[in-house]
């Protein structure tokens, strides 16, 4: 049962993870594999912030404010061409420039911070949650989880602009007939993208660390959730993210760490080879 | 209201519109007929900025709008329902009504008003628009047109692929709409019969060229409409 | 009648609403048959199930000289004996006008009309010239016009020596010169060459010019079917493409 | 005007021009033998720098490889190191532990690797997968991969490594070994004209302008894609053995996405994609630019990541088609009589 829960609260950050990552590529048909670098930037702005001696509230909006802001840069600068192609040469071109970025980002974070880690420790107690010892820090992390994620469905689902959002993945010539400003919505929702990346970062801080080596870890994580949920569908990602998390909690703990991560990748790969369009597709609703 | 002058427009290398000209004025009800291929789809994704056009001008109320972005044109007050729909699949109707109205609020009961007009919508209002027949498409297509409040409103062929039955509720709806003296109405259509019914005046298109231009009564009467229309030179 | 195409029973759906709807047909060898018909009404599609880019939803059977290409991939259409030449001309902009024309012949039998062995150079010489391309061999395609671009992409067809060609709506932005220089090309094509033609076409002039029988298609039916001026007379074809005259007479 | 001309007389010297149009073809390639040949002569003899030419060579070999794979069919395939591991690693088992004589190692590597080419290939064709779905899954399985190596640490010797013992003194020696790698890539290189010229190379040209195109043609467009994807992995698995027999030392390192793939794309953004001795050029000017870098350490991957985005943003075609260019169009300039004809086409009117 603790692992399970365990899985759950991982489940949720995979999910805020593969969230952005999802609407990013339902939006642009830009696949971001620095997506991952996204988090440790956050982690790292927020770490230093830390040891300059800035208090915790401080660090975590500054940590957030990173990532949000380096998605920024990224739509606004290199993506401008990228975005002027179309259909597969656009996709094509993402993959390798947002591949490109990952390196550049890690060559640099891990050269500038190699030791340097973000560790946001909870005061206070575990908690018992449903029979089950829970640490605080997990406990923060999921509610963080919880509350973005609820955020941002409420935006995409309520709020005039998240139905914008929703209505360019769908359709994006109808979109603009309806009045949508399209470049203006891909970088808002790039901007939030980065935001979800750095609460990642945070949730990731209050459980183990964040250090400048994880990116490409992240990036896959978000990718293999990504893919089992269907490229570019919301509901799917966020469905996945919570199964895979179970199913990592469970099988690192039966079988080991290195079986897991082959495991959730061959699930990835079945999901391309099997059904495209992802396992819990149901709609980008 | 919207004024096209010496338009071109061309895919690739393949020019399909070679200087058109057509004037609307406010409240008029305008058709452009012509047979599949004449270039009817180009000139008014051309107008409403999908397409870019080759050379010529568009003056939307006095105001050039050649070059701008579709989203500015719909902001500006003419809305295009081209003939492939464009509906959000996956979105409940209701939503696809909103989202005609973005990015404003639309004004209260406006909603109703529209579905009044499409009464086989008022049912299926929180059904996904990717489960609704083609006629029912169309009427939302329409609808979500509708709810933008647009000053020109632009549709393009609105009974492709749809069964007699059907079209003739869209027609009769489109009716409804002409007696509406704000709006003004540009229609394509092939079904040239059908066109005529509904419109005060007409271009009739060949081969990217405003072949013929007149009332619809001077245009029915035309010995030369069904010839030139089926395009038989 | 001893038919080259035969088609029977074709269907296909998109989205469960039927674009071609059971259609059979039949043309013989050197026929030129023309396809009409309003938007919509399923034409390019059928041209499509025959070439073999899309697959039908179900059918009895397509033969060409009684082979069965029923679920055939295109390029084995192709070899079989069937060219399409499309809307929008498709050339490979990497190749010169020779390299695209040979293409044509590099994957299948020799031109139409020649015996001998010719490698696929050869050959895609032959049909440049006579089409009256062979003076730009080595230009790129970037060069050509939109009305020798569709040359040339007749010409790849030419050079793969096929029985039959598919011709979709291979007019549309040409002007009133070049419509008649190409009918004079098809037309030589068909009683030089002794190739079959399937023909969607909406510049009518073209059609009654060209072709031996004309089918009507709407909503995935044949409409009428006969011979060019009569079926443009038929009342039910003016309909189609007309509509119904104002409100009332709902035509069923 | 051209009149036709009678076949009889035509066929002779049009075969003649055929004979010799082939051997030109392949003079580049013999050049470059010619000129890399030469290479350990300027070297003098120095063990490292030796050391450092055959690591570009290995790197020419495996980015002509990804030329038949990517180049040639546009199927982005991001697990070029594994496929090579997969050989690299077979071989050693079979070799060291198991005893087989290093040529029937080696080959089985190669066969394994080819078949996971091929099957990567075959599935990809099949399921009409895009080139976002090919990436994906072939990332995927370089992790796989890599995961795989280090967990079974008892049979891979897992993230260190292990020492290899099967290789003799060809695979071994400095100058032997060059001259070795030299030969599979001037034989990577001779097969890479040929297939160009051959049916399947066409098809590749005219699948890569326009599938849809090329099918109407008669190409076999899914046949072709496989095949390239078939004998890409192939290439790179031959290397990817022989490299580890080479060395004398095989990790998971030897064959990162981090280490091979990112550098093989580097390599042939800079050589251009499909040209047939970009590749060459392209690893001569990454093993230049790793030398230099040496002292930055992990600062290089920085470097890298900015190659990899400056390349691809900016010369979509690769650097040294893109210099080319600018040579003849420099030289055409010069020359005033047919300046204005350069270069113009109908092209600028597309969207």
């Amino acid at each position: 049962m603790a692992i399970v829960l365990d899985g759950i609260v991982f489940g949720l950050q995979l999910s805020l993870l593969a969230v952005g990552l999802t609407l990013i590529y339902g939006l642009g048909g830009v696949l971001n594999l620095a997506h991952g670098q996204l988090v440790v930037v956050a982690g790292i702005a927020g770490a230093v912030t830390i040891s300059a001696g800035a208090a915790i509230p401080v660090a975590v909006v500054l940590a957030v404010a990173a990532a949000a802001a380096l998605a920024w840069l990224l739509d606004a600068t290199l993506l401008r061409p990228v975005y002027r192609l179309t259909g597969e040469r656009r996709v094509l071109l993402s993959l390798l420039v947002t591949l490109g970025v990952a390196f550049l980002l890690d060559g640099i974070l891990i050269t500038t911070h190699p030791f340097t880690a973000l560790n946001l420790s909870v005061p206070g107690p575990a908690i018992d949650i449903l029979g089950v010892r829970m640490r605080s820090g997990s406990v923060v992390a999921s509610i963080i989880a919880v509350t973005a994620l609820a955020a941002v469905l409420a935006f995409l689902r309520l709020s005039r602009f998240g139905r914008a959002v929703r209505s360019v993945i769908q359709d994006e010539e109808g979109a603009a007939l309806c009045g949508v400003n399209l470049p203006l919505t891909r970088t808002v929702v790039f901007v939030l993208s980065g935001v979800m990346a750095g609460l990642f970062a945070i949730t990731q801080g209050l459980i183990s660390s964040v250090g400048a080596t994880s990116g490409l870890d992240f990036t896959i994580l978000a990718l293999i959730v990504t893919v089992v949920g269907g490229l570019g569908r919301v509901s799917g990602a966020l469905v996945a993210g919570l199964v895979l998390g179970i199913v990592h909690a469970v099988s690192s703990f039966y079988i080991g760490a290195f079986v897991t991560f082959v495991i959730l990748l061959g699930v990835a790969m079945l999901t391309i080879l099997i059904r495209p369009t992802g396992i819990f597709g149901g709609g980008a609703r | 209201m919207l004024r096209v002058e010496d338009l071109y427009v061309a895919y690739g290398d393949i020019e399909v519109v070679h200087g058109i000209d057509v004037e609307v004025a406010p409240g008029e009800v305008v058709g452009i007929i012509g047979s599949n291929g004449a270039g009817k789809s180009s000139l008014l994704r051309a107008v409403c900025g999908l397409h870019p056009a080759r050379s010529g001008e568009i003056r939307l109320a006095g105001r050039s709008i050649i070059g701008d972005p579709t989203f500015r044109i719909a902001r500006a007050g003419l809305t295009y329902v081209p003939a492939e729909r464009r509906l959000f699949p996956d979105m409940t109707v209701l939503d696809n009504l909103l989202m005609g109205a973005y990015p404003q609020r639309p004004a209260p009961g406006r909603v109703d008003e529209v579905v009044a007009l499409f009464p086989r919508l008022q049912e299926r209002r929180r059904q996904a628009a990717g489960t609704l027949s083609g006629g029912e498409q169309q009427m939302l297509a329409i609808g979500r047109a509708l709810l933008a409040g647009p000053e020109v409103l632009v549709l393009d062929e609105p009974s492709t692929g749809l069964a007699p039955a059907l079209a003739d509720e869209v027609y009769a709806a489109l009716r409804i709409l002409r007696d509406d003296r704000d709006l003004t109405l540009i229609l394509a259509e092939q079904q040239v019969g059908r066109a005529l019914a509904l419109v005060d005046r007409a271009y009739v298109i060949e081969q990217g060229r405003v072949r013929l231009q007149g009332t619809a009564a001077e245009l029915r009467d035309d010995p030369d409409v069904q010839r030139a229309y089926l395009g038989i030179a | 009648m001893t038919a080259l195409l035969e088609v029977r029973g074709v269907t296909r759906h998109f989205g469960g609403l039927p674009a071609v709807d059971g259609i059979d047909l039949e043309v013989a060898a050197d026929e030129i048959l023309a396809i009409i018909g309003p938007n919509g009404a399923g034409k390019s599609t059928l041209l499509q199930l025959i070439n073999g880019l899309l697959a039908p939803t179900s059918a009895q059977r397509i033969t060409l000289d009684g082979t069965e290409l029923l679920g055939a991939k295109p390029h084995r259409i192709r070899r079989a004996g069937i060219a399409t030449v499309l809307q929008t001309p498709r050339m490979f902009p990497s190749m010169s006008v020779r390299e695209n024309a040979a293409l044509g012949a590099r994957f299948t039998g020799p031109p139409t009309g020649v015996q001998e062995e010719l490698s696929p150079d050869e050959a895609a010489m032959r049909v440049l010239e006579r089409l009256g391309l062979d003076d730009r061999a080595d230009a790129a395609v970037d060069e050509l016009t939109l009305h020798d671009k569709r040359l040339l992409d007749l010409a790849r067809a030419l050079a793969g020596g096929p029985r039959l060609v598919l011709l979709d709506e291979v007019m549309a932005g040409l002007n009133p010169t070049e419509i008649d220089r190409f009918v004079a090309v098809v037309r030589g094509i068909r009683d030089d060459l002794g190739v079959a033609i399937i023909w969607v076409e909406h510049v009518m002039r073209a059609v009654t010019d060209l072709a031996d029988r004309v089918i009507v298609l709407e909503a995935g039916r044949i409409l009428a079917e006969g011979d060019a001026v009569e079926v443009l007379r038929d009342r039910r074809v003016i309909e189609a493409y007309l509509g119904q005259q104002g409100d009332g007479h709902a035509a069923g | 005007m051209t009149a036709p001309v009678p076949s009889a007389d035509g066929a002779t010297p049009s075969a003649a021009t055929c004979r010799h149009t082939t051997l030109r073809a392949y003079l580049p390639v013999a050049i470059a033998a010619a000129v890399l040949a030469a290479v350990p002569l300027a070297l003098g003899g120095s063990g490292y720098l030796m050391s450092l030419a055959t690591t570009a060579l290995v790197f020419a070999a495996y980015a002509i490889g990804m030329n038949v794979i990517f180049g040639s069919s546009g199927q982005l395939f991001l697990c070029l190191g594994a496929l090579a591991g997969v050989a690299g690693f077979t071989s050693v088992l079979l070799a060291d532990d198991q005893g087989w004589p290093l040529a029937l190692s080696v080959t089985t590597g190669v066969v394994l690797a080819t078949a996971i080419g091929a099957l990567f290939s075959w599935v990809a064709v099949r399921r009409n997968l895009g080139v976002i779905f090919v990436g994906i899954v072939t990332l995927a399985f370089s992790l796989v991969f890599t995961n795989l190596v280090q967990g079974l640490r008892t049979l891979t010797g897992g993230e260190t490594g292990r020492v290899v013992d099967a290789g003799g003194a060809a695979l071994r020696g400095p100058i032997s070994s060059y001259y070795l790698f030299l030969g599979v890539v001037v034989g990577f290189l001779a097969l890479y004209r040929w297939l160009e010229g051959s049916r399947t190379g066409w098809a590749w040209r005219a699948l890569k302008d326009d599938p849809v195109a090329a099918e109407l043609a008669g190409v076999d467009v899914a046949r072709a894609r496989i095949l390239a994807g078939t004998i890409g992995a192939a290439m790179v698995g031959l290397i990817g053995a022989l490299f580890a027999h080479h060395e004398a030392f095989i990790s998971p390192t030897s064959y990162a996405f981090a280490h091979v793939d990112v550098r093989v794309l580097i390599v042939i953004a800079f050589g251009g994609i499909g040209s047939l001795l970009g590749p060459v050029v392209g690893a001569v000017m990454l093993g230049v630019i790793d030398e230099v870098l040496r002292p930055l350490g992990q600062l290089r991957l920085a470097v890298y990541g900015a190659l990899l985005l400056a390349l691809f943003l900016g010369f979509r075609r690769g650097v040294v088609p893109a210099v080319a260019d600018v040579v003849t169009t420099w030289r055409r300039a010069r020359t005033p009589s047919d300046a204005p004809a350069a270069g113009r086409g109908t092209r600028a009117s597309k969207h």
